[in-house]
């Protein structure tokens, strides 16, 4: 049988369903039907954050992380950022945006500029509060260290894919004060940023949180198929185990293909 | 002491770096540059070495009559450096297409099969295993099911977070919250570790104290 | 007033310039190195489980070894790599070595020729450094059809149809063991292409913040057992009587972490002993969820 | 239609014979999948020299339009020029690999082993057990540090023939509640990492058509 191998039968099957669920989904959300999704409370702290800044008539600094614009992380940024900045501009806060990647910069300062604009305020946008610092990883966080103890923003955002050195700029930030939120799917970060910073969105939520914003069909189609692919991998999961009970041995099943079974 | 000029070459590069504790200073800035200089060079060499010279040249020069049609793949990585002209970056897309949209075949069966099969393949099993082993391990493998179920559930935007579902939610952060902890505890013991390894060198190789 | 004093002391404390906290990590952590103190290290199973693989090698069985790291994780990984290499040479394991990383091959070569050296090993018949190759996905799935044709030279340009030890070697069938010393995420990667797709057996060293990731693909049987960390090292180091750095570093290692643990104790202190003198530090941000 | 369609017509048909490969082995199926991997590395080798041109040029602008930093700039592109040309008199022995061994090696170490400092500063003066969560965390974060050094399996106790002590806890830690966090977390991205590969070879993904600057990416 050269033209299919038996033994990835249990590969092929759940490949064709969430194929299925992706396609299926992505069409639905392009003909405008409404797809739920949940309410993320990130959301509301990065409210409360930005309603904080505006009381103490202070800016707000935020990081779009060093990944480049092709990542998913540095995508949900973008999302985020827009609407932080529409709130921003309707507040009169200034939002101060350090860049890392040159085209990630040229993004940020169109999705700034449009946000004033859709608050009625093009007249507060400021080309260079939206800059570029460095590619230097650590000159990076350096830089940001050094103008979050100059500036003194009262909210300080990391929202995006960030490396080794974002502590310093997690650490600086608590130290002068100011009331932190951060967002990243990069994990060995996470535990540094959950101590150190007020809300953080972990992994999944800051896709999540970018979907709830921008609704943008394809993004949205493909959260709901990997939501529905996850219902069918906690039913297959208590199935199995309930089965196990009765001898049902499910090991076909569980992508225990033919080739990788022994080695 | 030692006497090595190298090793007196690399203590130097080594405190450069170290100068970054006390601030940001020019030292570390003409550090950092030639260690950005340095491995650029290095890895551009590595890079044509080992993709054109190993992967291209090699092959063909070895045995033209089948390995022809590596040429064509020399071609379209020359494409890439369209990216370099404004007007011709077009062209570019051709070769990022080709390698980006063909990893993303290879990967969905087999991405399919180690993260998500295979996963809850060991899921399912573990009561099964653990049954034999006692009373403690039956509980872990519980708390393991119930942990992974957890973790998908708070991951899941479907459904607003309430009822069942929000406390499923709530168990699954506190599974979330021990795993960073753990990341947490491995994440500082791989820092110390390095450090360990630049002091093995300074107080070793360099001062000779230990 | 009592409450007033505690609270200032703490306080005082929690504000203490950056650099004396450096300076005591530098002592802490270089003091324990001049004095060699060391602790008895208990091997857990996932190490146990590593060494049972490398153990059921018998001479002439041919190893892969995926050195794929850079040198800002060398301290951790090559401990584990000598060790490994040592016991591999010593079972008259053929060591058919390569590198997913440009940086890579810096790394690997210096563990290679020292190993060669002190087994007498010969290049070409007994190991070979097929070296950097492009594209670590795409070389992970080739090595599966022709380790030749993925690798037509060596790192140095020798003509891999010719060498010895790849005459009856030429993909994952011929491979007994893969063995990745990694600092990233390719031991998974490996896992699922070679592993999930050829069937080839599996098993990791990897660093500290790596290892967390290991632990679901060692439970699953995907990666047959693994080492994480320098404790990781030092318990295979013990493992093959054979203590090196791993084992040293034990001490140093320790007193970091107690360190560690004391400042987090310390700070929270002073920020518990702050908010109830209500000076309250950053406003914490009420509700469940992710909140932090 | 040369510079929109025909790349996403080639990634469809790339995607879906990778895809479709993985399921038929078929000899002639295999043989076109043998000679897309050689050309995809190949590919991959310029896309990456690509990458450090770019760098090239990004520090050449800053010198020759003296730009703050043109003299660091400076630095860096003469080390990098200087290294490429070590490499003619060889890659085994000589200059190229000392510059490795004695120069990128050693300093690139150093760059991380900052790493401990900062994390050591940051414990003191920003981790704070501000809520329930972050105590947790903190919690499973001590017991692993120390359960995973050598004193872990001195502190506690032996019951039961067995050995009770913090390094047992860590390695059921480890073992239990975390494995079960992280296999969560490993399948959500997995799922996440398909869904953006089927959008890839549809044609409907194209963010990484853009631009990339190539500036590389740092360590985590």
């Amino acid at each position: 049988m050269q033209w299919f191998d038996p033994a990835k039968t249990n590969i092929l099957i759940p490949t064709l369903v969430f194929v299925g669920l992706v396609v299926g989904y992505i069409i639905t959300a392009r003909r405008g039907i409404n797809l739920f999704v949940r309410h993320i409370p990130g959301l509301d702290a990065i409210d409360e954050a930005i309603g904080r800044a505006t009381e103490m008539g202070k800016p707000i600094l935020y990081s779009p992380g060093l990944d480049e614009m092709d990542q998913a992380a540095t995508v949900a940024s973008m999302n985020i950022l827009g609407r932080i900045a529409t709130k921003a501009a309707g507040y009169e806060t200034r939002i101060t945006v350090p860049n890392r990647d040159p085209i990630v910069l040229s993004v940020a300062q169109e999705v700034v500029r449009s946000a004033y604009q859709q608050a009625g305020r093009p007249d507060l946008y400021r080309d260079d509060d939206v800059f570029y610092v460095t590619y230097s990883q650590f000159g990076y966080a350096a830089a940001v260290a050094g103008y979050m103890v100059r500036e003194r923003p009262a909210a300080n955002f990391f929202i995006g894919h960030f490396y080794a050195e974002s502590l310093i700029m997690a650490e600086t930030g608590q130290t002068t004060g100011a009331i932190q939120i951060a967002g990243t799917d990069s994990d060995p970060q996470l535990p540094f940023f959950i101590t150190s910073c007020d809300y953080t969105l972990i992994g999944e939520e800051l896709y999540a949180a970018s979907v709830y914003l921008g609704r943008e069909p394809m993004l949205l189609g493909s959260l709901k198929a990997q939501d529905m692919a996850k219902l069918l991998i906690i039913l297959y999961v208590l199935g199995g185990i309930v089965g196990a009970f009765f001898g049902v041995n499910l090991d076909f099943w569980s992508g225990t293909s033919g080739a990788g079974a022994g080695g | 002491m030692s006497h090595d000029p190298s090793v007196w070459v690399t203590a130097l590069l080594t405190l450069a770096i170290f100068s970054f504790l006390w601030r940001e200073n020019p030292v570390f800035r003409f550090a950092e540059h030639l260690l950005v200089g340095v491995s650029a060079g290095y890895y551009v060499v590595q890079y044509f070495y080992s993709g054109i010279v190993k992967k291209l040249i090699v092959p063909v020069r070895q045995d033209p009559g089948t390995n022809w049609p590596l040429i064509f793949g020399g071609a379209l990585g020359i494409l890439m450096f369209a990216r370099l002209f404004r007007r011709l970056s077009w062209a570019a897309r051709y070769p990022v297409a080709f390698y980006v949209s063909s990893a993303a075949g290879y990967f969905i069966p087999s991405v399919l099969e180690a993260n998500v099969l295979k996963q809850i393949g060991g899921t399912v099993t573990a009561p099964g295993t653990a049954m034999a082993a006692g009373t403690l391990p039956v509980v872990s493998s519980a708390l393991l099911v119930l942990g992974v179920i957890a973790v998908l559930v708070y991951f899941f935007f479907s459904v607003e977070h309430r009822g069942p579902v929000g406390s499923l939610s709530r168990v699954g952060i506190l599974y979330l919250m021990v795993g960073f902890g753990a990341s947490f505890g491995y994440t500082v013991m791989g820092r110390i570790t390095l450090l360990l390894g630049r002091f093995q060198f300074l107080l070793g190789d360099w001062l000779g104290l230990i | 007033m009592a409450g007033e004093k505690q609270g200032t002391l703490l306080s005082r404390l929690t504000t203490v310039d950056r650099r004396v906290i450096y300076l005591l990590m530098t002592l802490v952590v270089a003091w324990p190195m001049f004095k060699l103190v060391t602790l008895p290290v208990l091997i857990s199973k996932e190490v146990a489980g590593f060494d049972r693989e490398i153990e059921a090698l018998t001479a002439g069985d041919h190893v892969i070894f995926a050195f794929d790291y850079e040198p800002d994780v060398m301290a951790e990984l090559d401990p584990m790599s000598r060790a490994v290499m040592d016991r591999l040479f010593e079972k008259d394991v053929e060591v058919v070595a390569l590198t997913l990383y440009p940086g890579g091959a810096g790394i690997a070569q210096p563990v290679l020729e020292s190993a060669a050296r002190e087994h007498n090993k010969v290049y070409g018949e007994d190991y070979v450094f097929l070296g950097y190759n492009p594209d670590w996905s795409g070389t992970m799935l080739r090595l599966g059809e022709s380790i030749k044709a993925t690798y037509p030279a060596d790192q140095f340009g020798r003509d891999t149809r010719t060498m010895p030890i790849l005459a009856d070697c030429d993909s994952y069938k011929d491979v007994k063991l893969l063995v990745s010393i990694c600092g990233s995420q390719l031991t998974e990667y490996w896992a699922a292409l070679a592993g999930g797709r050829y069937g080839q057996k599996i098993v990791s060293g990897n660093t500290a913040v790596q290892a967390v990731f290991i632990y679901p693909f060692y439970q699953s049987g995907q990666i047959k057992g693994f080492l994480g960390g320098l404790k990781g090292a030092a318990e295979y180091e013990t493992a093959i009587e054979r203590p090196a750095f791993g084992v040293r570093g034990m001490g140093s290692q320790t007193m970091g972490h107690l360190l560690i643990l004391l400042f987090v104790v310390i700070g929270n202190l002073g920020y518990l002993a702050a908010r109830r003198a209500g000076t309250g530090g950053s406003g914490g941000v009420t509700g469940g969820g992710g909140r932090a | 239609m040369l510079e929109r369609t025909l790349p996403i017509l080639l990634a469809t048909v790339a995607g879906l014979f990778m895809a479709a490969q993985f399921f038929i082995p078929h000899p002639a199926m295999l043989r076109i999948y043998n000679l897309a991997l050689d050309w995809k590395q190949i590919v991959f080798g310029c896309t990456l020299m690509l990458g450090v041109v770019s760098l090239i040029r990004f520090h050449w602008r800053k010198v020759a339009r003296r730009a703050p930093g043109a003299f660091y700039s400076g630095v860096a592109l003469v080390s990098c020029l200087a290294t490429i040309g070590t490499a003619f008199f060889g890659i085994e022995t000589g200059l190229y690999p000392w510059l490795y061994d004695r120069v990128q090696a050693p300093m690139q170490a150093t760059l991380f082993a900052l790493l401990a400092y900062f994390v050591a500063s940051a414990s003191y003066r920003a981790f704070r057990a501000r809520s329930v969560h972050a105590t947790l965390l903190l919690a499973a974060g001590a017991v692993v540090m120390l359960g995973r050094v050598p004193i872990g399996d001195l502190i506690g106790f032996d019951a039961g023939g067995e050995r009770w002590s913090l390094g047992s806890l860590a390695s059921w830690i480890l073992d239990v509640p975390s494995l079960a966090a992280k296999r969560g977390i490993l399948i959500g991205v997995g799922l996440g990492m398909i869904s953006t590969s089927i959008r890839i070879i549809l044609g409907i993904e194209r963010a990484y058509l853009g631009q990339s600057s190539g500036e590389g990416q740092g360590r985590s």
